[in-house]
């Protein structure tokens, strides 16, 4: 054989459709990497009636764990694409989505990726798409709850780093832009002790605080808040993680106001009731949504370009489809994921909460602004 | 001959592919010193070590070694001692990062009164450098220590391995006079270079030669035949024209040679 | 050759080298004894670097070396055994001996060579293992040594690098009655030619008298008296502090 | 399990069956044996053989080439970290550093200031050279855990400024992606992942000859005296400090090679390489090999790149999830049968991998004893 | 003024946390010469078991008596495992420290991933007593309960270990032990026994500082051990292996050092202090630290 041989795919009008999905099985993000891939099933099941099959080929999955490492999940795909696979969906982490677009760009497949939240996947290149939310659209939604944001003072509280950046920069040209003035407090991810900064932050005498925090800390991040008197000084705002995490903000829950991705209950659409059918213990998630989309991207893709991925591109951009969530609409310059988002109360104690929605806002309202596309 | 103290019985240790010794038997006399002379390396350190079971990992023992009913290779090493062996090991090896108190404290064995007072009367510099740590003892010291540490305890048997290496000729008779006083009470197995302090202490000698026994018998017949002596031991015709181990009295570098007489 | 001038080193309030001065002449032998404690081995720490003293110097040919490092120290020629027998235990015998050759020859650093193909070193390692009658243990690492064959592998050593100035830490401790005679004619050996010197401590009184030009008596620190063999045997408080009585 | 074979594939048998009956044609081939094993794996992606379970896919499929390829830069890695670890006897916790210097720096000068290939890695290696001299200048003054600490504390904070992301250089927590379009086109694409393993191959041949001709040299006997006594060796009139320091900068260099090689492969660069955890692994991958000996630590670097990516599949296999949930729930974690191999290999191999030849010999003996008679 | 007391008071609340991961880390690391990277996993354990416990344990619960129950429960499981480890895993490697180093390694390694397996990867809401949720007001600042109780904890281990150490015969046979354990034997005792202690109060003191650090983070995860680790090392280096006193001298200044560097220095900076503060306490004493000098 020679070294540079590849499988070519397909060509056989009745042959399977090879679909790689590589996300966290198992690492910090494997709660994550099993919601999107039950909502990845949901999702296959919902677009093709049940049959797991587009105009006669089947889907066939081949999933993969990146283990959280993009090193592994280069691998994974180059492994894919070797064997002739051209869709890869999945990413969990930002890291990997970002290292595993430029795989396929470099080899022309369609590469969607999955609840990685980073701006930069948007625009990234032609053949990366995304299926889930972007820091920008959370920031949107905070923004909506102080209402006219000129005059007032915003305070952002993120970790040091690439998603602390993201956010404040977003902070920055979305409030601050819209009249607010901005600072921000930033602190270590790996940070133990958050006196310090809440102290700050408190000095600082915000109108409105948000707060970008992921991460095993944040619990001891948001008791410090609470008991320094942050959380009754302000309004606070934060994007509401998957359902395991809400008992975990104990008793400052009711007191912040959430921005919300998804939750049980956000929506009530077609696609939601489908999905709810199937999820594990009946009550959907923050990411279940971001793989029933990535499946009907796929199913999409593959109905309208068949084995030609820049068919498939061109098939993606611009659609729009009804998604959980509602509405979704992939916007072509940059293939931006317009989408519905939410604000959200916590209520409950104890191990039991639930969330329920204030508000929504439509995927038109919290459009990010159109990035030029790198590759 | 009453019934000996330890009997050693076709001991062989093997270590890392080397027989090193191959096939050793020997008695220790219930009173007395018996010695374990040869030259560097026929395995003297090995004899004991096995004896008290310690031989380094990966080493391969057989054969016996009974002291009364007991056959003492297949013990731990820690009860045979508070049974009553006490191991004084070639190279001091006492405790460098704790303080000569320390090192004594440790070696009280529970159950028993430590004989401080007769540790401190043989060696008063003990008692003087309670505080220092022990790896800052100067060599003869660290010696005085071990032995130190092992006199804390009475012992049915004392396992002695080169006591007097390293230490100031005044010194070396000092510890033969202890160790001649020791041995009055409880039976010595004592391995020695130094001839002078084997002629004064020892009442029976083994020769150990390439991994076996070469002779054993009485120290006297040992040390009384020249022949004997020299073939075993590769001294005494050294003896006439160059000096030779063993610590020499005072005076004058004529009256030496009767150092070792 | 070799000078100390008010060599002193204090720990606390203790010194444990006390103002010592001494000469060693080229070609000289001198015997170093004194009680256990008496701070022999501490005296060659600080002649050799490897400890600081807290005043006085040292001098070779004239030249101050107190404040060199002690891989500098040896470059001039200043060679030592060990006490506790220090040999490069997962090294063979031979690569032991190598070593200190080739850092005889010339630390410079040579990453790209074959180190077993330089002859001469090999020459010259085996020359100094037969000098010390240890050429047929070549081969065995040089950890698993029986006691007294360290001993001879630290003269080896030493040898190998063919040192102006020699000081030998009790070269004679744990070696068997057979071998003394032999170890003696090695160390003669050393001396003999080329006006190297020797400071040797030991406690085998009669090795020391067969071999040393002087005698230095180390006491609580200081030197309690140097001078021939004889004056110092007679010396009272040496024979007191010392030698005791004999056995 | 699946190691002797992995072992085979990059290092060909080096017990080969006609070498136990003749032994002085054997001894006669010896010496050549790595440069067959090179041989062989330079050829390896011409083959279309499948071996089910070991990998994916045929060996010269892209997904098989790529793994291999990691297993060969950290074969490398592991055998330049024991160029400091089994043969000078320094234990630092920091040598991901270097290799992490290598990672970024590479990606940072082609990506963010858009030099060529060949100028961004060699500039990378310079720098990542100086930069483990001047870090092992100021380290080396002290020694033993506390050099290891010193070591620790120094890709702490190599590790605290990426994950920082000053200026927006390293890309913090998400990495930075390779920006592939001034690179040549023979290393862009999944199709040319094999000239992406012919460049680890080439790096760990470098490593090795480097490692190897180091230690048989005037200077690698020295770094083995230091080993063992330090004092001795300063008695003798070497200055352990700088042969010390020419180890460690060696060591770092070939680490920041390494990491050039290894973000063109991976296509980037994660934050998960500055961490500690990436230097205790080198310390595992060493110690699982067999520290000091010639083909341990390469071997031991090979088999835990390659169990650490492949067991994230085995994990998802239907082999363990058939199993009773209280077995399929641990070893569905990669990093369970990770750590439980460790402990196994230190238990079973404790000289490492590379005594296992050595272990065998009874075994060999035997069979060659029952089978001479006839 | 405010400020100062509170940054003081929560900096000493860090500390008391480093302390009580270090003081197990440094009696098994500076006492029995392992460098047990799997104390993450003993703390790791203790917390969950802690947690699991104020669940399910009869007469356990998340308050009051029922904390103090679970806790102990905690503890004594941590001890359990510890004990389990050092007879199954370490007792025959020693001598042998990278062995030991590895099999530490692979057990932090398996033992986080077992965890995770499991309980999950995400972090559980931590039962705790609700007092320890309030403040407590000091010249103004309000300082969190959870600190000062941590606080009082730690100071109870370090007296507790000083009597220990100081009052029974087992510290100086472990320090013995550590030197040469063939001698220690030689001189009639049963070495292994006493380093199965010292696991087992290691042990006992790294489940301690899960289940308050439980507590104190109000949540508890399978990775929580390990990220404390590099502190709790850093603490011990920093005080001299092996010195109870020296852990808690340290700890109290790398504690208030990153508090207050990351209030009045930019984000990060009190990380890279505390590193820096190691190397350079490591470059000016290095073999005070390490406590080994060389005899020559
Ligand atoms: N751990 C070991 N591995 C390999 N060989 C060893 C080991 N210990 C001892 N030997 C070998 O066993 C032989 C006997 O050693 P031993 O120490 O018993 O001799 P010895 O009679 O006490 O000598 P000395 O008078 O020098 O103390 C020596 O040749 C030595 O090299
Ligand atoms: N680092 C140290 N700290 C405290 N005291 C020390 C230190 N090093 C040496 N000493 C003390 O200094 C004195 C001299 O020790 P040294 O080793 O030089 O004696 P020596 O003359 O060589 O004795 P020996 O003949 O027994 O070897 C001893 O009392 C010793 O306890
Ligand atoms: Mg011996
Ligand atoms: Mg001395």
């Amino acid at each position: 054989g020679s070294p540079q041989d590849t499988a070519s795919g397909g060509g056989d009008d009745a042959a399977p459709v090879k679909v790689g999905l590589v996300y966290s099985q198992s690492g910090a993000l494997a709660s994550y990497g099993k919601q999107y891939i039950e909502g990845f099933r949901a999702g296959l099941d919902f677009a093709t009636d049940g049959t797991g099959k587009v105009d006669g080929r089947t889907i066939e999955i081949t999933e993969v764990d990146d283990a959280g490492d993009p090193a592994k999940a280069v691998s994974a795909a180059k492994d894919l694409i070797g064997k002739g696979h051209k869709v890869i969906a999945g990413s969990t982490a930002s890291g990997v989505a970002l290292q595993v677009a430029p795989i396929a760009a470099q080899n022309k497949v369609l590469f969607i990726s999955g609840p990685a939240a980073t701006d930069a996947v948007t625009g990234a290149n032609r053949y990366t798409f995304r299926s889930g939310r972007q820091s920008y659209q959370d920031v949107v939604t905070a923004k909506s709850f102080i209402g006219d944001p000129a005059g007032k003072k915003v305070v952002v509280f993120a970790q040091d780093g690439a998603f602390g950046d993201a956010n404040e920069a977003a902070v920055k040209a979305v409030i601050g832009g819209a009249g607010a003035t901005v600072s921000s407090v930033r602190a270590p991810a790996s940070a133990t002790d958050f006196t310090p900064f809440a102290s700050q932050i408190t000095a600082a005498k915000p109108d409105l605080l948000f707060v970008a925090w992921a991460g095993t800390t944040a619990p001891a991040m948001w008791q410090t808040l609470d008991q320094q008197g942050v959380l009754t000084s302000t309004t606070v705002v934060t994007g509401l993680d998957i359902r395991a995490s809400w008992a975990t903000f104990g008793a400052a829950g009711s007191k912040i106001s959430f921005l919300s991705h998804y939750f049980d209950g956000a929506s009530d659409t077609e696609a939601a009731k489908a999905l709810k059918a199937k999820v594990t213990g009946g009550a959907i998630d923050l990411f279940h949504p971001d793989g029933f989309a990535a499946a009907q991207m796929v199913v999409r893709a593959v109905a309208e370009g068949g084995d030609d991925v820049e068919k498939m591109v061109t098939a993606l951009e611009g659609w729009s489809f009804d998604g959980v969530k509602g509405k979704m609409t992939i916007r072509k310059e940059d293939h931006a994921l317009l989408q519905p988002m939410y604000q959200a109360k916590l209520s409950g104690s104890g191990t039991t909460f639930t969330a329920a929605a204030q508000k929504s806002l439509t995927g038109d309202e919290t459009a990010p602004p159109v990035v030029a596309m790198k590759g | 001959m009453t019934a000996a103290i330890l009997t050693v019985e076709d001991l062989s240790v093997r270590i890392a592919g080397l027989h090193i010794l191959q096939g050793v038997s020997f008695t220790v006399a219930p009173t007395g010193v018996t010695v374990l002379l040869g030259r560097n390396g026929v395995g003297k350190t090995t004899t004991l070590r096995a004896v008290v079971g310690l031989t380094p990992a990966g080493g391969e023992v057989t054969g016996r070694v009974r002291m009364g009913e007991r056959n003492l290779l297949d013990r731990p090493t820690h009860r045979l001692v508070r049974d009553g062996l006490g191991y004084v090991p070639e190279d001091r090896c006492v405790f460098a990062g704790l303080t000569v108190a320390e090192n004594l404290r440790l070696a009280e064995r529970r159950g028993t009164t430590p004989a401080y007072d007769r540790v401190f009367a043989l060696f008063p510099e003990l008692e003087r450098r309670g505080r220092q740590r022990a790896g800052s003892l100067s060599g003869g010291q660290q010696q005085m220590l071990a032995i130190g540490r092992v006199l804390l305890n009475d012992n049915k048997l004392l396992l002695v391995d080169e006591p007097t290496k390293g230490l100031a000729p005044k010194v070396v008779t000092e510890v033969a006079e202890v160790l001649e006083r020791v041995a009055a009470t409880v039976p010595v197995l004592l391995v020695e270079q130094n001839l002078a302090v084997v002629r004064r202490l020892a009442t029976d000698a083994v020769v150990l030669a390439a991994g076996r026994v070469a002779w054993s018998g009485p120290a006297r017949d040992l040390l009384a035949e020249t022949d004997l002596t020299k073939s075993l031991l590769g001294v005494g015709s050294a003896e006439a024209h160059s000096p030779s181990a063993g610590s020499a009295p005072a005076g004058p570098a004529v009256a030496r040679k009767d150092g070792l007489r | 050759m070799l000078a100390t001038r008010g060599l002193t080193w204090r720990i606390g309030e203790v010194a444990i080298v006390d103002d010592v001065h001494l000469d060693l002449a080229p070609g000289e032998f001198l015997g170093v004894i004194g009680p256990n404690g008496a701070g022999k081995t501490s005296l060659f720490n600080l002649i050799t670097g490897l400890r600081r003293p807290t005043d006085g110097t040292v001098l070779l040919d004239g030249r101050d070396i107190g404040t060199l490092p002690p891989h500098r120290r040896a470059r001039l020629g200043l060679g030592r055994t060990f006490q506790a027998s220090s040999v490069f235990g997962s090294l063979s015998v031979r690569e032991n001996v190598r070593l200190a050759v080739q850092a005889y020859r010339g630390g410079s650093m040579k990453l790209w060579r074959r180190a077993a193909a330089d002859r001469e070193v090999v020459a010259a390692a085996d020359a100094a293992l037969d000098r010390v009658g240890l050429a047929h243990r070549g081969t065995a690492l040089a950890g698993t040594l029986a006691h007294g064959e360290k001993r001879k592998l630290e003269i080896a050593l030493l040898l190998a690098g063919e040192p102006r100035v020699m000081l030998l830490d009790e070269p004679m401790a744990g070696v068997s009655a057979e071998d003394v005679p032999e170890l003696v004619r090695v160390i003669k050996s050393l001396t003999g030619d080329s006006g190297r010197a020797v400071l040797m401590v030991e406690h085998h009184m009669d090795v020391i008298l067969e071999l040393a030009d002087r005698i230095a008596v180390m006491h609580h620190g200081a030197l309690l008296a140097c001078d021939t063999p004889e004056t110092v045997m007679a010396n009272p408080t040496v024979q007191e502090a010392y030698l005791g009585e004999s056995l | 399990m699946t190691n002797s074979v992995v072992d085979g594939v990059v290092d060909p048998p080096k017990e080969a069956a006609p070498a136990e009956t003749r032994p002085s044609v054997w001894q006669r081939l010896r010496p050549f044996l790595p440069l067959v094993a090179l041989a062989v794996a330079a050829i390896l992606p011409y083959s279309t053989v499948h071996l089910p379970g070991i990998f994916e896919g045929p060996l010269n499929s892209p997904g098989t080439l790529q793994l291999l390829a990691i297993c060969l830069i950290f074969g490398g890695l592991a055998a330049g970290y024991d160029l400091l670890f089994g043969r000078t006897g320094m234990l630092s916790f920091g040598h991901a550093l270097y290799f992490a210097a290598g990672v970024y720096g590479t990606d940072v000068l082609v990506t963010k200031a858009g030099l060529p290939l060949w100028q961004a890695a060699l500039l990378t290696l310079t720098g990542g050279t100086i930069l483990a001299a001047l870090l092992g200048a100021v380290a080396l003054r002290t020694v033993g855990i506390a050099f290891a600490m010193v070591t620790l504390a120094f890709a702490q904070v190599g590790a605290i400024l990426v994950a920082r992301d000053f200026g927006g250089l390293t890309g913090g927590e998400e990495g930075l992606p390779l920006d592939v379009s001034g690179l040549p086109a023979a290393l862009v694409g999944v199709t040319n992942t094999v000239n992406l393993y012919w460049l680890a191959l080439a790096y760990l041949a470098v490593v090795v000859l480097v490692v190897h001709r180091v230690t048989a040299s005037p200077t690698g006997r020295v770094l083995a005296g230091l080993r063992d006594d330090e004092r001795r060796v300063g008695v003798l009139g070497l200055d352990p400090y700088r042969f010390k320091l020419v180890a460690f900068t060696l060591a770092g260099g070939l680490a920041t090679a390494g990491g050039t090689v290894y973000c063109l492969i991976v296509g980037g660069a994660s934050p998960h390489i500055t961490s500690s955890e990436l230097t205790l692994s080198l310390l595992v991958m060493v110690v699982l090999g067999g520290p000091g000996t010639r083909w341990g630590p390469v071997l031991g670097g090979i088999l835990y790149m390659y169990l650490d990516h492949r067991l994230t599949a085995f994990g998802a296999s239907d082999a363990v999830d058939a199993l009773p949930g209280w077995l399929s729930a641990p070893l569905s974690q990669p990093l369970f049968v990770l750590g439980t191999v460790f402990i196994l290999a230190v238990y079973f191999f404790p000289g490492g991998l590379a005594t296992l030849t050595h272990r065998l010999a009874p075994l060999r003996a035997a069979l060659t004893r029952r089978r001479s008679p006839r | 003024m405010s400020t100062v007391v509170l940054l003081t008071l929560t900096g000493l609340g860090l500390a008391a946390l480093y302390f009580l991961v270090a003081s197990g880390l440094s009696l098994v690391f500076g006492l029995a010469d392992v460098l047990n990277f799997a104390h993450g996993l003993f703390l790791g354990v203790g917390a969950y078991a802690t947690w699991w416990a104020a669940g399910n344990l009869p007469g356990a619960g998340p308050d009051g008596l029922g904390f103090v129950v679970a806790a102990a429960f905690g503890v004594l499981t941590g001890a359990l495992v510890a004990v389990l480890v050092e007879l199954v895993l370490i007792r025959p490697l020693y001598s042998r420290t990278i062995a030991q180093v590895l099999v530490t390694v692979g057990l932090s390694l398996a033992g986080v991933a077992l965890l995770q397996a499991v309980w999950g990867a995400d972090p559980r809401p931590f039962p705790r007593p609700s007092w320890t949720r309030e403040v407590t007001p000091v010249f103004g600042a309000k300082v969190p309960n959870a600190g000062l109780l941590l606080i009082v904890a730690a100071v109870l281990v370090l007296v507790a270990l000083l009597a220990f150490l100081r009052f029974t015969r087992y510290g100086l046979v472990i320090r013995a032990g550590v030197e040469n354990r063939e001698m220690v034997t030689a001189l009639g005792i049963d070495v292994r026994k006493a380093f199965t202690l010292v696991f087992a109060i290691g042990g006992a003191a790294a489940a301690l500082a899960g289940a308050l650090g439980g507590v104190y983070f109000g949540s508890v995860s399978p990775g929580q051990g390990s990220s404390l680790l590099i502190f709790a090392f850093i603490v011990v280096v920093i005080g001299g292996m092996g010195s109870v006193v020296g852990s808690a001298y340290a700890a109290v200044a790398v504690g208030l050092l990153q508090q207050f560097v990351n209030y009045y220095g930019t984000s990060g900076l009190g990380d890279i202090c505390v590193v820096a503060l190691l190397a350079v306490v490591l470059l000016l004493r290095p073999q005070g630290i390490a406590g080994k000098v060389a005899t020559a």
